[in-house]
């Protein structure tokens, strides 16, 4: 057991620790709030010192040789027929980033998290719930199966529902929740199916069987339930549906803004961070999939997809009035871009961006918290200060901490927090020589060699972004405040600060990791390690180098387009929002200038997200009610309606021979009648004799017969059942004595018992009678 | 003088010889010398007792610092040996009286049962060299078991009598009996750890070193449990004169208060005869190979200074109540019993079996010193805190 | 009939006849007394069948022991019971049917099956590696350790029953 | 030697009359009397069964030690029950005790 057989055997133990705190927290600590936050930090601290040493030890394997990834002993534990399902631990390069990224991010917003929920009743819950998605989110990374992938994937589900509707009180937090959940878990069906469909064609869902080039290859040249469509290209389409939900790309993205619902270093974690970058993930994990067809069509899916949410993710940022809300449109423009370059096959751009993309945006996240914070309690401070009869200078109509319009020059007050939230938002925009820039850049190049479409799409979504976060700084920070809470809000506490500053330092210092060779400047000075240590998963897992092949010489084009799509986006933010301060109660300028150009319609559309929620709205959930009224409706007319229809057909029947015996019979008893009379001269004898007596007859034949069935009635109905009854009284009678509460009558009968037995075993046994 | 060497043993010989010289079969011949055998050994008790009453009369006028049974009345006899008899007499010519009420056939059968289990016990005491009753396998516990037979006496006694306070008598002293049990079996249950086998022979045989040396603490554990059996002074609160006349036997009188009178004397004996069999080494003794008889007398010499040592514990100890009783054997004695047991058994692991039984009885006292040490320092501390909490009630009075 | 067989019979008779009388002494008392006298039969009886060690544990046990419980039971509820009412319940008699039905089976096939005897000396040191076999580890150390769990629990258990509340 | 089947018949009268004493005696202790005959039958045979078939072995021994201590136990528990109903129900009689009556 080399030492880093040793290490590696370790990581299985970084997801334990949280787990440990969540379980200890529940159940001991649940009242001691100090106690409980001590223990999450305390698990994510040990895990995160685990991660570090897992991370080193994997960057120190000598490149390339022997077996690259990591596979631990394997423990069987969920028998499945013959064999059973193992668990173990794999760690490669992904694996290796991720678990150096995840930890410190979680440590940084436990810590954060303290200060912040400094007055919630429920602090110690909170941190219940969020060790445990650290397990999730730790689990996820560390396993060495898909079966495990997708069970950590679903109790960071449940973590996210959890804790957006953390406050339940709020109606808006709890919808929040169940959107979340249920929009996720559409995309969770998909992944499902795929993990189904894998099984079935590959026979086992660990990495190095499902990885391996046999099954890829197999996968990749049988068709689709015998279309010619490859399978590999089904699974890796039904795994994208995954991250599609998970990672709230277009068509499932509506659940991320409303997510915004939950306290803040939820959203940090959950929405920006981890839990969204789970789904591209999934991707990274299951690329090789992915590239086995070549040329196919899923990877162009991938792109356009990644590409569109993008640019369209970011059009709808610029129109939010939310600080939080435009945090969120752009974590979603981010995760477009990532997954777009994965969807061109840029495979360690895409990891890059994952990884600078979780620091900044969790910065970022952070910061608006610490923003919010600081205005609440500037709004309770002028509360208490400001007599309620004094005119108010103009202001918004209801005080808001989140909407920006209530904020502004907060940059004065809060010093770190702007300073912070200033490198994030650069790092955010891809301004120069931030981690942005790097991962941004790079995502640029290959796209710009690989696909030019998707090239330009990515430029305007990355000018777009530049330009939303330079209106989001302007109007926090920059200029006059536009309430008194503004005025007021003090720095928030150093718990919530040290954070930010840390964020911040790896926020810049990351992206220096991955710098591409051939950068000029800069290019040689610093390895470019990061390409080299994600990279070589590309050929360790032998999959055939998608279009771009090696990353070709330095093309300054994509760099130059990207640099003025950033720069300038930023400069225009700036003039729009910064020159000239906004006032308190102004209008959005660039609603104004939307309107003047007669694109009203436009900017109602970007603040209303394209309607987006309408429109699921009006089709899912009205049309599901719809169905299920039907389906009530159905029930009610079809099903009752028989049982209702027999009784009803059995009185209509009953109606119509009473009706029959009134009119027929009795018209033809008299016109018989009549018509005797008629002949009465003749008849009379005729009609007194033969028609009497055979009325009579009949009378009598009816009476003798109706006495009949009164008597059979009486002797074979009513007797069988009341014999029924008597039967069961007289057993009743019968058995009633055995029970008769005495002990020993009870050890009497048992005592007949057993000599009974002794006689017949002796019998059988000695004299086999 | 050969044959006065083994007088006893010799005689026995003689006897069956005689026998077998007549044409009786050769089982009847073996049946009637064993049953001859028993009755010898049945009468001896019986006759010493009388020697046995006035010895301990004579003790305990001699601690209370009075004369005793002496000539004064005229038929006492040179030093009143004759008082014995005297008593014996009376007890005979007493009128016997059965209470109304009384259970009649439990009545009657007490006192007899009594008699017959003390007489009992002598059939396994090893008597001389080769002189025993039975050897016993299982000697000892046999004794033991014995002791527990003795129980079924007193509760028939206290029942059948028909009269509360023997009830109330019976009660008490079956709890004190079946309380100090336990210390009596874990006390015979080291004595039986070192010796190795239950028959009382082997015990005898394995004391080179008397076990007395061996272990002190042990035999003060089990004469305090014999003591509180034989219901004499320090625990006898159940023939407690002044309290409860005279215990469970109250309502009785003549001949079988005689037999109850007797049969006490004779627990009292026998439990002398086993304490000196288990801890002062039976009739092992100087020139006794060469002098089988002189094991008899050996005996009877250890004999009575184990009685002088009970009744020297019965005529100074002041009489306890029922509570310190029990309080004393459940709080102090059995707990003591039990790490006695424990701290021998380490102490005996120790040495390497090989080692010789006298570096084994050296381990053994080392342990069993250690042992009331640390038990002597913690009463002290707990006297010292008693008295501090005495004196802090006072003064808070 | 060898000397021993006289004595089996006569112990035999003993303890048998103190059991019937256990049985059919309305006095409860002189039914306690009487099943005293059948455990010392049964003693004698182990002696007979020269497990020595065995009779004195079962005086121990069972005189010394449960005998005084039971008599200390019968007088502790003593005046509950009135000595006029008859001893057995109304169904004395089919009890005693069965009974009689069951030893005429059991007799029956005790004399009539042959148990394959293999009579044989009982080894010396029976105790001794009786003592061994109950605490070597191969033996018999769990079940000796389980039934002393078991007495502590039924001693606590009894203790709280029977405690005046 | 007392051959086997003498010893068993008479265990097994002896197992009878606790039987009956179980199923016919009116008071609840009688009828732990009764059990412990029955106790003590099945103990008979086990040493006899120890003593006829293999008197090297020490098993039978064991099990009649083990049956001691259950024995024990069980008379503990029956007495503390009884004594339970008595405070309760100020009865002993078994036929009195019936409250589970249908």
């Amino acid at each position: 057991m080399s030492i880093f057989d040793i290490t590696f055997n370790l990581a299985w133990l970084i997801p334990l620790f949280p787990f440990l705190a969540f379980v200890t927290i529940l159940l001991f600590t649940y009242r001691n709030r100090r106690l409980s936050h001590q223990l999450a930090i305390g698990g994510i601290a040990v895990s995160t010192v685990l991660s570090q040493v897992v991370f080193w030890a994997a960057a120190l394997l000598p490149a390339g040789g022997g077996q690259h990834a990591f596979e631990s002993a394997l423990i069987p534990w969920l028998p499945v027929g013959l064999e059973s399902f193992s668990l173990g631990v794999y760690v490669d390069p992904a694996t290796a980033v991720m678990l150096f990224m995840v930890p410190l991010v979680c440590l940084m917003i436990f810590i954060y998290s303290v200060g912040y929920m400094q007055g919630d009743p429920r602090y110690s819950r909170f941190f219940a719930y969020v060790s445990l998605f650290a397990t999730g989110m730790l689990g996820m990374a560390v396993f060495n199966n898909l079966l495990a992938f997708f069970i950590f994937w679903e109790i960071m589900g449940t973590c996210s529902y959890l804790l957006i509707g953390f406050w339940y009180e709020k109606k808006s937090a709890i919808s929040a929740g169940l959107k979340a959940f249920l929009v996720t878990k559409v995309g969770d069906l998909f992944f499902m199916l795929g993990l189904a469909l894998l099984y079935a064609q590959a026979g086992s869902l660990a990495y190095r069987d499902v990885f391996s080039p046999q099954t890829l290859e197999h996968l990749a040249h049988t068709g689709f339930l015998g279309t010619q469509f490859p399978v590999a290209a089904v699974i890796a389409l039904l795994f994208f549906g995954g991250t599609v939900g998970k990672s709230a790309q277009f068509p499932l993205h509506v659940w991320l803004p409303d997510a915004m619902e939950g306290p803040t270093p939820v959203s940090a974690l959950i929405h920006a961070a981890t839990m969204v970058s789970a789904g591209v993930f999934l991707v990274v994990r299951s690329f090789p999939l992915f590239a086995a067809v070549e040329g196919g069509i899923q990877m162009t899916i991938v792109a356009s997809i990644g590409a569109f949410t993008a640019i369209f993710a970011s059009i709808i940022a610029i129109a939010q009035n939310d600080i939080k809300r435009v945090l969120a449109f752009s974590t979603i423009s981010q995760l477009g871009y990532m997954v777009a370059a994965l969807g061109i096959g840029a495979y360690v751009a895409g990891v890059f961006h994952l990884i600078t993309h979780a620091f900044f945006k969790a910065l970022l996240f952070l910061g608006s918290g610490s923003v919010i914070h600081g205005l609440e309690h500037g709004h309770h401070v002028e509360q208490a200060f400001q007599p309620a009869d004094v005119e108010q200078p103009s202001q918004p109509a209801i005080f808001n901490p989140n909407d920006m319009a209530c904020m502004g020059g907060l940059a004065r007050r809060m010093q770190r927090t702007f300073w912070t939230f200033l490198v994030g938002g650069l790092a955010l925009a891809g301004f120069p020589l931030t981690a942005g820039f790097w991962s941004k850049d790079e995502i640029l190049a290959q796209a710009y060699a690989s696909s030019p479409a998707i090239f330009w799409v990515l430029a305007v979504a990355a000018g777009l972004t530049a330009f939303y976060t330079a209106r989001q700084i302007c109007l926090t920070f920059l200029g006059q405040p536009r309430t008194s809470a503004a005025e007021r809000a003090p720095e928030s506490a150093p718990s919530m600060t040290v954070p930010l500053i840390v964020l911040a330092v790896f926020a810049v210092g990351l992206g220096w990791a991955g710098i591409p060779e051939h950068f000029p400047g800069l290019g040689g000075r610093i390895p470019n390690w990061f390409g080299h240590f994600v990279g070589r998963t590309i050929e360790t897992t032998h999959v055939v180098q998608p279009t771009t092949g090696a990353t070709p010489g330095f093309v300054w084009q994509p760099l130059a387009l990207g640099l003025a799509f950033a720069l300038g986006g930023l400069a225009l933010g700036w003039l729009v929002y910064g020159w000239k301060p906004v006032q308190a109660g102004e209008v959005d300028r660039v609603e104004r200038a939307f309107r003047r150009v007669w694109l009203g319609w436009l900017y109602n559309a970007m603040r209303d997200r394209f309607y987006c929620d309408r429109i699921y709205q009006a089709t899912f959930v009205r049309g599901s009610i719809l169905v299920a009224n039907l389906f009530h409706e159905f029930d009610r007319i079809a099903v009752d309606g028989l049982v209702n229809l027999a009784g009803r057909a059995s009185q209509a029947v009953s109606r119509a021979s009473d009706w029959l015996d009134v009119h027929v019979v009795d018209t033809l008893v008299n016109l018989a009648g009549r018509a005797g009379r008629g002949l009465s001269a003749v008849s009379g004898f005729f009609d007194v004799r033969v028609i009497d007596r055979l009325v009579d007859l009949a009378g009598l034949g009816t009476r003798a017969f109706s006495s009949l069935t009164a008597v059979v009635d009486v002797k074979v109905i009513d007797s069988a059942v009341d014999g029924v009854g008597d039967a069961v009284l007289a057993g009743g009678r019968f058995i009633r004595p055995i029970q008769t509460g005495r002990v020993q009558n009870y050890l009497l009968l048992a005592s007949l018992m057993v000599l009974a037995l002794i006689v017949t075993f002796f019998m059988i046994l000695f004299l086999r009678i | 003088m050969e044959f006065l060497k083994n007088l006893i043993v010799n005689v026995g010989l003689w006897f069956q010889g005689l026998l077998a010289s007549t044409s009786l079969p050769e089982t009847w011949v073996l049946a009637i010398t064993r049953a001859a055998g028993a009755l010898a050994l049945a009468l001896v008790p019986l006759v010493t007792i009388f020697f046995f009453i006035w010895y301990e009369r004579k003790i305990v006028a001699r601690i209370g610092s009075r004369l005793g049974p002496n000539n004064s009345g005229a038929y006492g006899g040179p030093w009143g040996i004759f008082q014995v008899f005297a008593d014996a007499i009376k007890m005979f010519t007493k009128e016997d009286v059965i209470p109304a009420g009384a259970d009649r056939w439990v009545f009657n059968v007490a006192p007899m049962l009594t008699l017959a289990i003390a007489v009992m016990i002598w059939a396994v005491l090893p008597l001389g060299k080769g002189l025993i009753g039975i050897d016993l396998n299982i000697g000892i516990f046999y004794l033991l078991s014995l002791g527990s037979g003795s129980i079924v006496t007193v509760v028939m006694a206290g029942w059948g009598s028909n009269n509360k306070y023997a009830l109330l008598a019976a009660f008490r002293s079956i709890a004190t009996l079946i309380s100090y049990e336990i210390p009596k079996a874990l006390s015979v249950l080291v004595v039986v750890m070192l010796a190795g086998s239950l028959s009382m022979q082997d015990i005898v045989a394995a004391q080179d070193v008397a076990f007395l040396l061996a272990l002190p603490l042990t035999a003060f554990l089990f004469l305090a449990a014999t003591l509180s059996e034989l219901g004499r002074r320090p625990f006898d609160l159940v023939e407690a004169d002044s309290e409860i006349v005279a215990g469970y036997f109250v309502e009785y009188s003549g001949i079988k208060f005689g037999m109850f009178y007797v049969a006490q004397f004779m627990n009292q004996l026998a439990a002398a005869a086993i304490f000196s069999t288990l801890f002062l080494g039976g009739w092992r003794g100087p020139w006794v190979d060469q002098v089988p008889v002189l094991s008899t007398l050996w005996l009877t010499a250890k004999i009575l200074l184990s009685v002088l040592i009970i009744q020297f514990f019965q005529y100074t100890l002041p009489r306890l109540r029922i509570d310190q009783v029990l309080a004393f054997n459940w709080k102090f004695l059995t707990p003591l019993a039990l790490v006695n047991v424990c701290a021998v058994a380490l102490a005996g692991k120790t040495v390497p079996a090989s080692a010789g039984p006298l570096t084994q009885a050296g381990i053994s006292l080392g342990a069993n010193v250690v042992l009331t040490l640390i038990v002597l320092g913690i009463l002290a501390i707990a006297g010292r805190q008693a008295r501090q909490r005495e004196a802090s009630r006072l003064a808070t009075q | 009939m060898t000397l021993q067989q006289i004595l089996f019979i006569l112990v035999g008779a003993i303890t048998l006849g103190a059991a019937l009388m256990v049985v059919t002494r309305r006095n409860v008392f002189h039914a306690a007394l009487f099943l005293i006298l059948s455990f010392f039969g049964v003693a004698g009886l182990y002696v007979l069948l020269e497990a020595p060690f065995l009779a004195a544990m079962q005086l121990f046990i069972y005189v010394g022991g449960i005998a005084i419980l039971i008599v200390f039971a019968i007088m502790l509820t003593r005046e509950v019971m009135n000595p006029a009412a008859p001893g057995a319940n109304r169904q004395w008699g089919s009890a005693l049917l069965v009974a009689v039905a069951l030893c005429g089976v059991l007799g029956w096939m005790a004399l009539n099956h042959d148990w394959k005897v293999t009579p044989g000396p009982v080894s010396a040191d029976s105790m001794a590696n009786l003592g061994k076999a109950l605490v070597d580890p191969q033996g018999f150390v769990l079940p000796f350790e389980v039934t002393a769990v078991l007495l502590l629990i039924t001693f606590i258990g009894a203790v709280t029953i029977a405690r005046e509340r | 030697m007392v051959p086997l089947e003498w010893v068993l018949v008479l265990a097994a009268a002896l197992f009878c009359t606790g039987l009956y004493g179980v199923l016919s005696r009116r008071n609840a202790i009688a009828i732990l009397m009764g059990v412990e005959l029955m106790l003590n039958a099945v103990n008979i045979n086990l040493v006899a069964f120890w003593r006829y078939r293999e008197p090297t072995a020490v098993t039978g021994q064991i099990f009649a030690l083990f049956v001691y201590a259950v024995s024990v136990a069980e008379v503990a528990v029956g007495l503390a029950l009884i004594f339970a109903i008595r405070r309760t129900q100020d009865t002993v009689v078994l036929e009195d005790i019936d409250l589970l009556k249908g």
